[in-house]
């Protein structure tokens, strides 16, 4: 009964987001909606139980330098201290001051948690720098064709190069749209086939792995 | 109001094509047909990867990336492979870090570890701590990623999800700990990064097709052969299709 | 990202500080402090911003979906049926108990079912049949000319669709197929990352923007 | 050398060419792009008090090419005694776009319900679009700040795209496909995009057609329109930013191969 309940609603779940596809009846729109709702909300309890296991190994580990202060043992107690106050921090402010323009709580999310969102983002560029240092030695046939459309399409892309040569910049969109789109296309037909299957797999119910675990 | 919507008849005829190859392929391998699937350069790292990290005594991590979650069939090919590395971190009794940005993907993966601490007969090899929720922000996950990458300095690190910009923050970061990477996505931007900087990348459909060549099992066998049927079918219409637009230029019965 | 451009400039004499842009700035360079090697200081940073968005994520969760979407229709408007989804998400919690915890299955399920219901004929669509319906083109164009562009786009497809044939080995002519598949991949993949740096770079412009100009005022 | 002292000497190389390279201010003697150009000729020809929506239809994480263009056509806009209605389809553009043109009114001295107003969000853009060709109070019967908006005395004259000269989506996405394909085709609405660098060649199509009226693109755009300006701000920073970090990205590509095909003659060499 534990797997096979699971089984069928995956089932009957699968099979009706599969059948209101092809319709446009009210009632399948209407499904369809519903099901995504009840989505959502199962997703919101879901990320309520993540958060929970969150915040209890966070306390855990809070509480347990406290208990051994004197061992000496590099702790992550501060660190997920500050964890656990940023976490609480922004519900009492929403429930304290809403979060409608102008309130703490947005207060907060600009002033704080978008900047550093921002800045880890922005590492990014740096990274760009080191992978392509390292990235794309000539070592083989195919390296050195990856090396050479990288640098022709790098050329090309340059900001102001087109204000020196326009055949460079005509050139890099022709790479864009033929030879390097046709490889897309294929990766893109192989993934909608790859997805086809493991869904279908999924729904029949051959697919299981969610399911075990059982000790 | 109509109940079937005619525009989507052609996608309905595809789906009703590509479900009869899967089922005939499900069928005739339960019927003893043999097939091989050709050799993915990357699969083998994978038990090489795990025994690197037992050796150096340092755990192995896995991450899906940020861009999935578990309605994306990618995430549950992901899932699959993943059930393969915890059987062999517990058979070798090394750790398995996996943070995810999503619950739900946590309470799977957490199902899916477990049985493979049990398949590897080390069921108290398994710790639900390991496999945990950072948080749902993409940056914020990728910098809690690079911590981690950063202080447990794994030998090991698999990427394989769905990607978007945080793909290269943590391969990169990865590369400065000296772990081998094993990457595979169906972000197709994503790849082009993950060629450069990781050791080996498991390109779109291979990361379907991988979760079918280590596990050995049959349903995913059956399936990537399913596949291959349709790949050969799609290069034939496409081939007859572009030689009667060459002779016809008006005809467009291809056209959906 | 928002920081850049706090409150209206009117409010703001000239000399006085904006604590907000403080923050940030001493926030934004924590971050950057990684670059040189993970440490302390970042790793404050890192735990709030953690601690942060999940926060956020949590609010927002609250408002937009427990509210909205369960709590106000459920008793305010008296949608019965919403009490399934509620006792499927309850059920989630069942994992925190070692013998109940087969109970959060079942929400599983669905999702994962729903999930895949949605995405094969979605999947099927916009990934399969639109790419093969829009790589058919005529290679002799409206006057006459061979159309040398599209037979490359054909060629590469299909070579590339052999790239990713699995049940056989790669020898002889599927072999040879599948390289010149490769090297059609290794253009896409040096192409893509070519395409892809400038926009990476304008995100650490951005930030230097916001450090010259409005945390050190070296910009006006 | 070992691998993270290379890392070290590459991010602190990128961080001082970043940083020196923004903070040096050019005035650009390039030749704009027909489009840029266009757009500036039309604004600048509008008559004053003319009314104009800007839409800004993007999220937080594409500021820094947003930001300069959207900049440089809002004080454009202002110099030239335009009217702005401000507004936005995309939930995070929303405080972005208050902010941004709260502050640029500011400069002028413009004052907010007279000059320039904003209207806020709104879900579900299609019909929020299609909504504002009949009427503007149907769809924002308040502002972002709450006011009625009848009591805006900028919007006591205007309720539909009548009495709107164009329409400016800042998008980093498809929205402003949107506007040309509800606004512009249902009701003759002038459309013009300002987009990121990597959206531009996706809105080829509609400038062929005329449908999409013009495009200031990318850091690029910018810098072109701060020129045509007579001002040189971040846009003009930036693409020049922009250029020298993608040459060094370049360079970096060259450097390694030097670097590895040297190493490979060495080995050779001693083999």
């Amino acid at each position: 009964m534990r797997v096979k309940i699971p089984l069928a609603i995956c089932f009957l779940s699968g099979a009706i987001m599969f059948i209101q596809y092809f319709s446009r009846h009210p009632l399948a729109k209407a499904v369809y909606n519903g099901i995504l709702d009840w989505w959502q909300i199962i997703f919101a309890f879901t990320l309520f139980v993540g958060v929970a296991a969150f915040i209890k190994s966070g306390l855990k580990s809070v509480s347990w330098s406290k208990a051994r202060p004197s061992t000496g043992r590099k702790t992550d107690a501060p660190y997920k201290a500050i964890s656990l106050v940023g976490l609480a921090l922004m519900p009492i402010l929403a429930l304290a001051g809403g979060t409608k323009f102008g309130s703490p709580f947005l207060w907060v999310f600009d002033n704080m948690q978008a900047p550093m969102q921002s800045t880890v983002f922005s590492l990014l560029a740096f990274f760009v720098a080191s992978a392509s240092f390292r990235g794309f030695r000539a070592r083989t046939i195919p390296a050195t064709i990856l090396l050479i459309s990288a640098l022709f399409v790098l050329l090309g892309r340059i900001p102001v190069a087109d204000y020196f040569t326009e055949s460079l910049a005509k050139a890099t969109f022709w790479i864009q749209d033929y030879p390097s789109m046709a490889a897309r296309r294929a990766i893109l037909i192989g993934i909608g086939l790859g997805s086809m299957t493991t869904a279908l797999r999924v729904i029949l119910g051959i697919e299981r792995t969610y399911l075990r675990g059982e000790r | 109001m109509a109940i079937f919507d005619p525009t989507t008849l052609p996608t309905l005829v595809i789906s009703l094509i590509s479900i009869a190859v899967v089922l005939y392929a499900v069928i005739s391998i339960k019927r003893g047909k043999e097939f091989t699937i050709r050799e993915i350069p990357g699969l083998k790292a994978i038990d090489d990867a795990v025994g690197r990290a037992t050796e150096m005594g340092t755990p192995v991590l896995f991450t899906p990336g940020w861009g999935g979650d578990i309605q994306r069939p990618t995430t549950i090919a992901s899932m699959n492979i993943l059930s393969s590395v915890a059987e062999k971190t517990a058979e070798y009794d090394c750790r398995l870090i996996y943070p995810t940005h999503d619950p739900v993907i946590m309470a799977v993966a957490q199902e899916v570890v477990k049985e493979g601490c049990l398949k590897a007969g080390y069921p108290d090899r398994y710790r639900a701590d390991d496999i945990f929720y950072i948080t749902s922000s993409q940056f914020g996950y990728a910098a809690a990623v690079d911590g981690i990458i950063s202080r447990t300095k794994p030998a090991s690190i698999f990427l394989l999800g769905t990607f978007e910009a945080e793909s290269l923050i943590m391969a990169e970061t990865g590369n400065a700990v000296g772990a081998i990477q094993i990457a595979g996505t169906d972000s197709t931007i994503q790849l082009a990064f993950f060629i450069v900087a990781c050791d080996y990348t498991l390109i779109g459909e291979e990361l379907f097709a991988a979760s079918g060549y280590l596990s050995k099992n049959k349903s995913i066998l059956s399936s990537v052969k399913a596949q291959d049927i349709l790949k050969l079918l799609i290069a034939l219409f496409i081939t007859t299709a572009l030689i009667w637009a060459t002779i016809d230029p008006k005809s467009s019965w291809w056209k959906y | 990202m928002l920081s850049i451009l706090r409150e209206e400039p009117e409010r703001r004499g000239e000399g006085e500080m904006d604590i907000g842009v403080i923050i940030a700035g001493i926030l934004t360079l924590a971050i950057y402090s990684f670059l040189y090697r993970d440490n302390p200081i970042y790793k404050m940073a890192e735990s709030l911003l953690i601690g942060l968005s999940i926060g956020y994520t949590l609010v927002i969760f609250w408002q937009s979906t427990i509210l909205d979407l369960l709590i106000y229709p459920l008793f305010g408007g008296g949608k019965i049926i919403l009490i399934v989804p509620l006792f499927l998400g309850l059920m989630m919690f069942s994992r925190f108990s070692s013998s109940l915890s087969w109970l959060s299955r079942i929400p599983l399920s669905f999702m994962i079912g729903a999930g895949a219901g949605v995405a094969i004929p979605a999947m099927l669509y916009a990934r399969t049949l639109k790419q093969v319906s829009a790589s058919v083109t005529s290679i002799v164009s409206a006057n006459g000319n061979f159309n040398f562009s599209e037979l490359v786009v054909v060629v590469g497809l299909l070579s590339t669709l052999s790239y990713f044939y699995f049940s056989r080995h790669h020898e002889g002519a599927l072999g040879r197929s599948a390289k010149v598949g490769t090297y059609f991949l290794m253009i896409f993949f040096g192409a893509t990352f070519g395409y892809t740096v400038m926009s990476r770079l304008s995100t650490l412009i951005g930030r230097v923007d916001f450090l010259l100009t409005d945390f050190l005022h070296v910009i006006k | 050398m070992t691998n993270l002292k290379t890392r070290w000497i590459i991010f602190a190389s990128l961080l001082a060419l970043a940083v020196i390279s923004y903070s040096i201010t050019i005035k650009l003697k390039i030749r704009p792009s027909p489009q840029v150009q266009k757009t500036y000729d039309y604004i600048e020809n509008l008559p004053e008090s003319s009314a104009i929506v800007v839409s800004f239809d993007h999220e937080a994480s594409s500021l820094p090419e947003i930001k300069p263009i959207t900049q440089v056509i809002l004080r454009h806009a202002f110099r030239n005694n335009i009217r702005i209605i401000g507004m936005s389809l995309f939930a995070e553009g929303t405080a972005i776009g208050y902010s941004m043109l709260t502050r640029t009114a500011g400069e002028f001295g413009k004052s907010y319900g007279q000059d320039y107003a904003f209207l806020g969000f709104k879900p579900q853009h299609i019909s929020a679009i299609l909504g504002m060709g009949e009427s503007m109070r149907g769809v924002f019967p308040e502002d972002y700040l709450g006011t009625p908006i009848d009591s805006i005395p900028l919007m006591r004259h205007i309720d539909n795209y009548d009495s709107i000269a164009m329409v400016i989506s800042i998008a980093d996405g498809d929205r402003a496909v949107q506007w040309i394909e509800y606004a512009g085709a249902r009701y003759n609405q002038k459309i013009l995009a300002g987009l990121t660098a990597a959206m531009i060649t996706t809105y080829d199509p509609y400038l062929n057609s005329g449908q999409l009226f013009s495009v200031v693109g990318g850091l690029k755009g910018a810098a072109e329109y701060e020129m045509l300006y007579g001002q040189p701000g971040s846009g003009s920073r930036g693409l020049l930013a922009q250029s020298m970090a993608h040459i060094f990205i370049i360079a970096l590509i060259i450097i390694g191969n030097v670097i590895y095909f040297k190493g490979r003659a060495g080995k050779k060499g001693r083999g």
